[in-house]
């Protein structure tokens, strides 16, 4: 304890002011002031002036980010003027996680391909429409021609994109349930 | 305040077996530290200050065997990888009693029998070295934190889901399904003159059925075949036809 | 796509740092030199050389903040000496550590990758199933396709995970195994 206010005392303004952002940083929601002097131990008075001179700062380089007084607190975020650029790299990445719906009828898709929609609810339990149409979207399954039965349905398997996306070589690499078996013992 | 973290250290040199406290599973994670075979004997040969290249391999094989009956008391399930060491020490010692002459006569330079034991040794020391700096890396890295949730993540999460995941959530599927295949076996199937009844009723409620739909929602086989004859009763006794509106278009089972 | 052009050219050096110190900070995980310069339209040389000027900024004005080199990409993190403070507003614990097993399961697998689970069992003497679980639960290897082999089994490999929670830039970054050799006795 008693070291832990020696070394707070020995804080530079700088130190100071390097915790601040580096607080604000990991937090991503507004952070008040009162909730940065309570974790530096340091009255409000030196942590608002932390905080105003990391705002000139980021200001004075002209960096590409900004510290925003925003709904009572202190956040960082990007400039605005660089929102097209940005808009432009949220589109790139890869697209949103799958659901478990979305996850588990790929898993079905993947394991007894090629398979129809009524074969699907079948081993799934559950409709899987709407799973089926992320997964065309997402290009994960493709059409595969359809079954010479009743209804005559449509079949879908694995598409190349699954393979790249999962890192697999071909379909012979996915792990079957003795693999499995083997890690659990 | 922090608690203590549990396993915050490991002391990768000197893992010494010894009991912390009374429960077993405070055992297992102390003897734990041997995580196999290899790291017992290593343990063994520092503890006698003997040199790696030159094993007293009776004395060490004495100590190991000694530490397996120990482990036996304390009611520790023994993998059977310990077992299999034990018996390889013995082999090389009794093959360590042979006389050299035997071996001699071939001319050829003679193996010592407990070189492939070094070997393995030696590979496994680097293998726990590595580990250590591994740890310590992690130990560094714990420090770096990164930024926290901003609002584009929420729509833009990585698919982030491995094969594994698909093989995990396959078998989950599977199990499920094998119980509510149980519950099927146990359900009463239905008779042709349930199915009949069961169809009436619906057309009559929904004028028009497409039979595609209606073969969907059969759960099973013979279900599906008394749904087909059922369809092929019903056009031939009521007043009910099938219709196709466009070619390849659905079927549709309507009243007249 | 016109605009775009004029746009992109006539951005200054300044103003490209910033927009990479923007995208690195929206990415979050670590984001390639190649995903930038495709998002700038700009010459890889260029992003590198911004990025460079970046790293230096933030070290040369004592930032709370790094920009560091991980796992083939670039990514903003704390710098480590704060580690106590955003502890203490976080309220977290440094997570639970890997057992020794998994830690010599994960070295053997590193160093060794792709690896088999009976060449793993070979180099440690032990059955390693459960520690193998524990590193795929934990997303720090990941399956590299079947050994072309009796029983075709498994291979295994470190994933990108790897590299980040052990701050590697690259694998060629880990030190030599045969540089253990010598800690023997």
């Amino acid at each position: 304890m008693d070291a832990e206010i020696e070394e707070k005392q020995s804080r530079s303004i700088g130190e100071i002011i390097s915790i601040v952002e580096a607080l604000i940083f990991v937090a991503g929601e507004p952070l008040t002031v009162k909730t940065l002097a309570e974790v530096l131990t340091e009255d409000k008075e030196t942590v608002e002036a932390a905080v105003e001179e990391l705002v000139q700062e980021y200001e004075q380089r002209e960096s590409g980010l900004q510290i925003r007084a925003i709904a009572g607190g202190w956040q960082i975020g990007t400039r605005a003027e660089f929102h097209e650029e940005i808009r432009r790299f949220l589109k790139t990445r890869p697209s949103a996680k799958l659901s478990l719906a979305a996850l588990e009828t790929l898993a079905v898709i993947a394991y007894k391909q090629p398979v129809t929609v009524p074969e699907i609810l079948e081993i799934r339990g559950v409709q899987s429409a709407s799973a089926i149409k992320t997964l065309l979207d997402k290009r994960l399954i493709v059409a595969k021609g359809r079954k010479e039965t009743v209804g005559r349905p449509m079949q879908y398997g694995t598409s190349k994109d699954f393979m790249i996306q999962f890192g697999l070589k071909d379909l012979s690499e996915l792990p079957s349930i003795e693999d499995f078996e083997d890690l659990i013992q | 305040m922090e608690q203590p973290t549990e396993q915050l250290s490991f002391d990768f040199k000197s893992v010494q077996p010894h009991i912390v406290s009374e429960t077993r599973d405070e055992i297992k994670l102390e003897l734990g530290a041997f995580a196999g075979p290899l790291d017992l004997l290593l343990f063994l040969i520092k503890q006698e200050q003997a040199n790696i290249f030159d094993i007293p391999i009776a004395k060490i094989t004495d100590e190991y065997l000694k530490y397996i009956r120990l482990m036996k008391t304390l009611d520790i399930s023994l993998a059977a990888d310990f077992l299999v060491m034990a018996a390889t020490l013995i082999e090389i010692k009794s093959k360590m009693l042979l006389p050299r002459e035997i071996f001699d006569e071939a001319e050829e330079e003679i193996e010592d029998p407990r070189q492939e034991l070094i070997d393995r040794l030696l590979e496994h020391q680097k293998f726990k070295n590595a580990a250590e700096m591994l740890y310590e890396r992690s130990t560094v890295e714990q420090a770096v934190f990164t930024r926290g949730q901003i609002e584009s993540d929420e729509n833009n999460l990585e698919t982030n889901a491995s094969v594994f995941d698909l093989l995990t959530v396959f078998q989950k599927i599977l199990e499920r399904h094998k119980e509510e295949i149980k519950l099927e076996i146990e359900r009463e199937e239905m008779s042709l003159a349930e199915m009949l009844k069961h169809l009436k009723a619906k057309i009559f409620k929904a004028k028009e059925i497409s039979l595609h739909e209606l073969f969907q929602e059969m759960q099973t086989r013979p279900e599906l075949v008394l749904a087909f004859i059922a369809v092929l009763e019903l056009v031939r006794t009521e007043n009910i036809k099938l219709l196709q509106r466009k070619t390849f278009g659905d079927v549709i089972l309507t009243k007249v």
